[in-house]
């Protein structure tokens, strides 16, 4: 376990930082850019999943577990997100034969 | 902790924020809107959409595939108890015990909901 | 701690109801659960305890907001007896779904490390896009949970990097270590962390520039939900607002407070501007309520101690006002065959006692004297003067003054003489004991507010 | 308890149990039990009201009534608390006497009215708050007396619900005083902040250290007097009181004539302890209360719906009020208060009783010649007419001349026009009173075949008003015909410091009064000559074809250089003030800030286009502006 921390920490942090931020700004580019309803969903993901990286590489530099328990806790909760996003996204699909999420737009005003 | 002088990077992150929502409105703003059936068809992956709109997809397999995803990632709970059985003792199996318990409870629910019936 | 449980134990039984086809008894399940929660409550009043190494503690701040959640699910399923009559079997799906989301309402007030935020947020959250779609043949409730859902799960992504920034920075999740270390800590992560988990937050309350979802969703929304959302759904994101913001991020104060500062008088102005110009009474109420968050976020500006009070008061204020509205909004709707303004007309004349519950609830909305909305608005200008903050203060007066303006525009509605006037509406009897029991909480709280002020 | 605290205590609930019983039973009682119930509550009041006034002397100390804690916040602390003083002792009478009168007169009135139940308890409702606000001891009570008293008025106006211009009318009423109590709430929370107490008593201690002219306490009266100058409508927030005419007759007497309109000066009057320390906000008050009695004076002349001359004479006489509170005679204003709820309240019901003879006619053109028809009315106007155009020995002679004297002392070029706005009183005044009540009927036969006058019900409290009007000036006799004849000022001493118009001698005094008097009669005089013979538009003269009718018309040339000289020019500022001030620039600036309110709404409302994509960009804009907020502020 000590050793796997040690090789986290090869890298400096800062890097992370960077990594992360990057994916993250990725993410919310492909949910302001993209139209398709499931794409968005992917960047919504990927979001998620650049604060997880963020997460491990903080705990493995505080040498503190929490930050790694928190990623676990943030997966299922992205895992719940996104089962109720695809049958969100099923149920609009059979009804308005369409994933595109500006096709929607009765409500407004 | 080094102490790193992140303002820089954080100035960047801002910076690339900023600038995607600046060119975005900007866009928006200045761009001649013409609107075509072309237009608004989607480009995703450069294919031409053949065929009916309406393919027949089941929504049974995908039903079967959510809820194994669901309780699929349940089961990372389980990775750091099992690294660590010995340590953790009676108690801490105990405490997995109650954890499965509303697992399994949810799944009794969607059995009885008839989630899993193929037919 | 006893309410978390219990409370998810009576979730997990609202759903077996269902499926042992109890039919419309099954909402006899979580009400009696949730009067059963509340005995708890009062049980565990001024005891202080704290979980799971600091995971959550129950002071009497987490057990009365929790408290008020509760009532207003209570107060909401009853409503839903006669509402949802002759539903089928997937109507014990939806009060599964709505004690859920209240046992996130618990978390995000109990809640003393950020992990449990987080969670709190989630499951708060994601029972409420289902709701939001649960009319499932509706274009416009689909349209609202999948608007909610974008919009929410971005936000909560948005919330999580703030957490994660606040963890890089102060190595640890535990609010009482984060007001501890915060000061010492130099790190602008902090600083953009705390601000990024203000952004998420603001979303939530729908303050502005973030509201934008907020009268979309509650439009589509099916309407008890839509009161579920603008009760439950705010009062515990401002739960866990105040909370945060309270303890643990204090010492970045100078990097929010400003900001937040503009953000209220924004909230404060686009809320009740834009509500000038509705027709259709949920949409106008949807601005309500964000202009209702601005007057709250007043109270996040002083953050002393009383302002807990002043916002646990403003909240049950709401709450009832709010569901009192939603209720008669639905009768009439239902009458009428829509939720225009226009089919309020001359309510007055075949259903007095609809007109005055309604009369009665936008008074206290509009912050007349001697309702509870009045003194709840009152405590909170008088906190933010205590405060020196005076600008706002004005700016929020000006905003009470537009919002009385529409409020008394629909009330007037109702008081006109027509000849469209809606027919005797029935109004069952669980509708009815919500209804009274909203008047006179709202007259209470007007005339004695300190029984909740000085809870906490 | 003692039995001081006991009378207070019944003086309060009494109107509050009445009103309760009506509004939650009222719908199953009979018209005539609910009357009864009504008029009994407050007529109850007014007799512990009276007890508690027999107890009373100039040297009596004010006592407390502490009934609960109402609220604590911080170090604040707010108890429901009533206080009992001469002052209090003095509007009590006026508030329960003519309150109770009204309540009999309004039985015969709302007699046919299918709201009449619920009339009577909005009426009883209107009169509990009215009691709150004068015997509230501190700020926080009276707020919610003032708020009290405003709810039941805008229910009031808007009583005949079914008419949307009066509902609109109730609206205006609403949205005004919205805007004077934000000046007050603001006022309140100045006090609040600098000195922690609400309370009227620690208040006056509080602010005995503070020097005079004192910049933070202007401020704050100045917010205090803008909450009064929307109650009492004073220029610019006087326009809802016209239009409040709307609500029944009796209404307008009680709330809009007789008490809640003088909530403002009591507000002043309560608080001259903190007024009389910023002579800035107490010329404000002059200046603003001088403009408002010309400005609606000139109004008045003009119009010819009976209600409506008598609103603006309403707005006029609270601007005289104003004028006396300006100079610093707290005393005189609230004399002023005091006969004009008398007389004042005599015009409307007499209004009232004429409109009833005619079956809801109110416009002038179609009446007259209505004094044999209506005896008891007549007279009883009569008195009211002759009492408010301040002719000696009526009420309005006594407490008007105190005014103009104590501005004379200020400066005479403001008498000169305090003056001139009591002759314009005078003169509209009376061209109602000749327009009502002589020349010939001018209304359809049909109506006047069933002209009568009205029940004793009605009568009855004209009577007593008109009693009142006869002797209330009494209780201040001017110094100058004996001394320590002026009882009111003796009786409020203690409470407030008495005043004199310094640097005036006896004889000076004698001879303003000579000269107001003697002006007051000329223009009856005038208005006798243009409408006593009830020819509003006189025969062209050119008609006449006789020489010597020629030369008698040369009389009528008389009355046309009468109108010019004084009516026309009168009709033109009138026109000048009512059409283009009035409708174009206030109602403008107030329909210029509803606009402004309503297009940042439509253009708001356009953001909200309903596209997912935009709204999530919005977001990130917002995240964007949190983050670098502290960067670029």
């Amino acid at each position: 376990m000590q050793e796997l921390l040690q090789n986290v920490r090869l890298v400096p942090m800062e890097h992370y930082v960077w990594l992360s931020s990057l994916l993250f700004c990725i993410g919310v580019m492909g949910v302001l850019l993209r139209r398709n309803t499931i794409v968005m969903f992917m960047s919504i993901e990927l979001m998620l999943n650049a604060v997880n990286l963020l997460l491990v590489a903080f705990s493995a530099y505080a040498n503190k577990p929490e930050g790694e328990v928190f990623v676990f806790f943030v997966m299922v909760v992205a895992a719940a997100e996104v089962a109720v996003g695809l049958g969100l996204l099923v149920m609009i699909y059979r009804n308005q034969n369409t994933t595109d999420s500006q096709a929607l737009q009765t409500l407004k005003w | 902790m080094e102490n790193i002088e992140y303002g820089a990077i954080f100035l960047q992150f801002l910076v690339a924020l900023g600038f995607v929502g600046v060119t975005m409105t900007l866009t928006h703003l200045l761009g001649p809107k013409r609107k075509s059936d072309k237009k608004l068809e989607n480009f995703e992956c450069g294919i031409e959409t053949t065929g009916n709109a309406r393919m027949p997809f089941s929504i049974k397999y995908f039903l079967t595939a959510i809820l194994f995803v669901l309780f699929d990632v349940e089961v990372i709970f389980m990775y750091p108890w099992a690294l660590n059985f010995k340590e953790l003792g009676a108690e801490g199996f105990v405490k997995m015990l109650v954890f499965m318990g509303p697992l399994l409870l949810g799944f009794l629910y969607i059995y009885k909901k008839g989630a899993l019936k193929w037919e | 701690m006893k309410a978390l449980i219990l409370t998810s134990v009576i979730g997990i039984a609202t759903l077996f109801a269902g499926v042992f086809k109890m039919r419309n008894n099954s909402v006899w399940v979580p009400l009696l659960g949730l009067l059963g929660v509340m005995l708890t409550i009062v049980a565990d009043w001024n005891t202080n305890i704290s979980w799971y190494n600091n995971m959550v503690r129950f002071d009497n701040y987490a057990l009365a907001f929790s408290g008020i959640t509760i009532a207003a699910l209570i107060f909401i399923l009853t409503i839903s007896i006669d509402h949802y009559k002759g539903a089928g079997n997937s109507i014990a799906d939806i009060y599964g779904l709505m004690v859920f989301s209240v046992v996130g309402a618990i978390v995000m007030s109990s809640f003393s490390n950020l992990a449990m935020l987080f969670i709190g947020v989630e499951i708060l959250s994601i029972p409420v896009y289902i709701l939001a779609g649960s009319n499932r043949r509706l274009t416009s409730s689909n349209e609202s949970a999948l608007k909610y859902f974008l919009m929410g799960s971005f936000a909560s992504g948005i919330l999580l990097f703030g957490i994660a920034l606040v963890y890089g920075a102060t190595q640890t999740l535990d609010l009482d270590q984060i007001a501890l270390l915060g000061p010492t800590v130099q790190s602008p992560m902090l600083t953009i962390g705390v601000l990024m988990v203000l952004s998420g937050f603001l979303f939530k309350i729908a303050a502005a520039p973030f509201h934008f979802w907020a009268p979309d969703v509650y439009e589509g929304a099916p309407g008890l939900v839509t009161a579920f959302m603008a009760t439950i759904v705010k009062t515990a994101a401002f739960a866990a607002f105040f909370r945060l913001f309270s303890t643990a991020f204090v010492s970045e104060e100078s990097a929010w407070f400003k900001v937040l500062w503009g953000i209220t008088a924004a909230t404060l102005l686009a809320g009740n501007l834009t509500a000038l110009f509705q027709t259709k009474m949920k949409r106008l109420l949807a601005y309500s309520s964000i202009a209702h968050a601005g007057y709250m976020l007043l109270a996040m500006l002083t953050l002393n101690k009383q302002a807990g009070g002043a916002i646990l008061l403003y909240a049950a204020s709401y709450t009832l006002a709010t569901i009192a509205v939603f209720a008669v909004m639905l009768l009439v709707s239902e009458a009428q065959g829509s939720d225009s303004l226009a089919k309020f007309k001359g309510l007055r004349k075949n259903n007095p006692f609809l007109a005055v519950v309604l009369a009665i609830a936008l008074f206290s909305m509009a912050g007349i004297p001697p309702l509870a909305g009045f003194f709840s608005k009152y405590y909170l200008f008088a906190i933010a003067l205590k405060s020196n903050l005076f600008y706002i203060v004005i700016v929020a007066i000006v905003a009470s003054i537009i919002g009385a303006w529409y409020y008394l525009k629909s009330l007037s509605m109702a008081f006109l003489d027509s000849d469209e006037a809606p027919e005797k509406i029935e109004v069952g009897l669980p509708t009815r004991i919500v209804l009274i029991a909203c008047v006179i909480g709202a007259l209470i709280l007007g005339i004695r507010p300190d029984l909740i002020l000085h809870l906490i | 308890m003692s039995s001081s605290e006991i009378l207070l205590l019944t003086c309060l609930l009494a109107p509050l149990s009445g009103a309760g019983i009506l509004l939650i039973a009222g719908r199953s009682l009979p018209k005539s039990f609910a009357s009864a119930l009504a008029t009994t509550s407050v007529f109850l009041s007014f007799i512990a009201a009276f007890l508690l006034f027999r107890q009373t002397g100039a040297e009596t100390a004010a006592f407390k009534l502490n009934l609960f804690s109402w609220f604590t916040a911080g170090k604040l602390s707010v108890d429901m608390a009533f206080r009992y003083d001469q002052l209090t002792a003095l509007f009590l009478l006026v508030i329960t006497g003519i309150g109770s009168l009204i309540h009999l007169y309004s039985a015969g009135y709302m007699h046919e009215d299918e709201g009449h139940n619920r009339f009577f308890g909005y009426l009883n409702f209107f009169v509990f708050f009215m009691i709150i606000l004068v015997t509230g001891a501190n700020f926080a009570v009276m707020f919610a007396g003032w708020e009290g008293v405003g709810l039941c008025s805008y229910l009031l106006i808007g009583f005949w619900y079914k008419n949307s211009d009066y509902n609109l009318a109730a609206r205006k009423a609403f949205v005004m005083n919205r805007i004077g109590d934000l000046g007050l709430l603001a006022g309140l929370f100045m006090l609040l902040n600098r000195y922690n107490t609400l309370d009227f008593e620690a208040l006056q201690e509080a602010v005995k250290a503070v020097k005079s002219g004192d910049a933070y306490l202007t401020t704050a009266t100045v917010c205090l007097f803008i909450g009064a100058m929307g109650k009492s409508a004073q220029l610019p927030l006087f326009t809802w009181l016209p239009d409040a005419m709307a609500g029944p007759t009796p209404v307008s007497a009680l709330i809009h004539a007789a008490t809640m309109v003088t909530a403002g000066i009591y507000l002043v009057v309560r608080n001259h302890f903190l007024f009389s320390l910023t002579p800035a906000t107490l010329d404000l008050i002059l200046y603003v209360g001088l403009a408002t009695a010309l400005f609606a004076a000139t109004i008045g002349l003009r119009q010819n719906d009976i209600k409506k001359v008598l609103a603006y004479s309403t707005v006029s006489q609270l601007g005289f009020m104003f004028i006396a509170l300006g100079t610093g005679a707290f005393t005189t204003g609230f004399f002023h208060v005091f006969t004009h709820a008398f007389f004042k309240a005599l015009l409307f019901l007499g209004a009232g009783s004429v409109i009833h003879a005619l079956h809801h006619e109110q416009d002038m053109r179609f009446m007259g010649g209505l004094k044999k028809k209506l005896p008891i009315t007549w007279i009883t106007f009569l008195i009211g007419t002759i009492a408010i155009s301040g002719i000696p020995p009526l009420a309005g002679f006594f407490s008007k001349d105190e005014i103009l004297a104590f501005l004379y002392a200020k400066n005479p070029i403001l008498w000169g026009l305090a003056l001139l706005g009591s002759l314009m009183t005078a003169f509209y005044m009376f061209r109602l009173y000749f327009l009502v009540f002589h020349g010939s009927y001018r209304g359809d036969a049909h109506t006047e075949s069933h002209i009568h006058e009205s029940p004793i019900s009605m009568t009855l409290p004209l009577m007593v008003l008109a009693a009142c009007s006869l002797i209330a000036g009494f209780i201040g006799i001017p110094e100058v015909f004996a001394a320590h004849s002026h009882w009111l000022n003796h009786f409020l001493g203690n409470l407030i410091p008495v005043q004199h118009p310094e640097g005036i001698s006896h004889s000076t005094e004698i001879t303003l009064m000579g000269v107001s008097v003697t002006a007051v009669l000329v223009m009856v005089a005038i208005a006798f000559r243009v409408y006593g013979q009830g020819k509003v538009v006189p025969v062209a003269p050119e008609e006449e074809k006789n020489p010597v009718f020629k030369l008698l018309a040369q009389k009528y040339r008389i009355d046309e250089f009468y109108n010019f000289l004084f009516v026309a020019p009168f009709n033109a500022i009138s026109q000048f003030f009512g059409k283009i001030v009035d409708n174009q620039i206030v109602d403008g600036i107030v329909n210029a800030m509803g606009n402004l309110a309503m297009t940042t709404s439509g253009l708001l409302r356009l953001l909200h286009n309903g596209r997912v994509g935009t709204y999530l960009l919005a977001m990130t804009l917002g995240v964007i502006l949190v983050l670098a907020y502290n960067l670029i502020f």
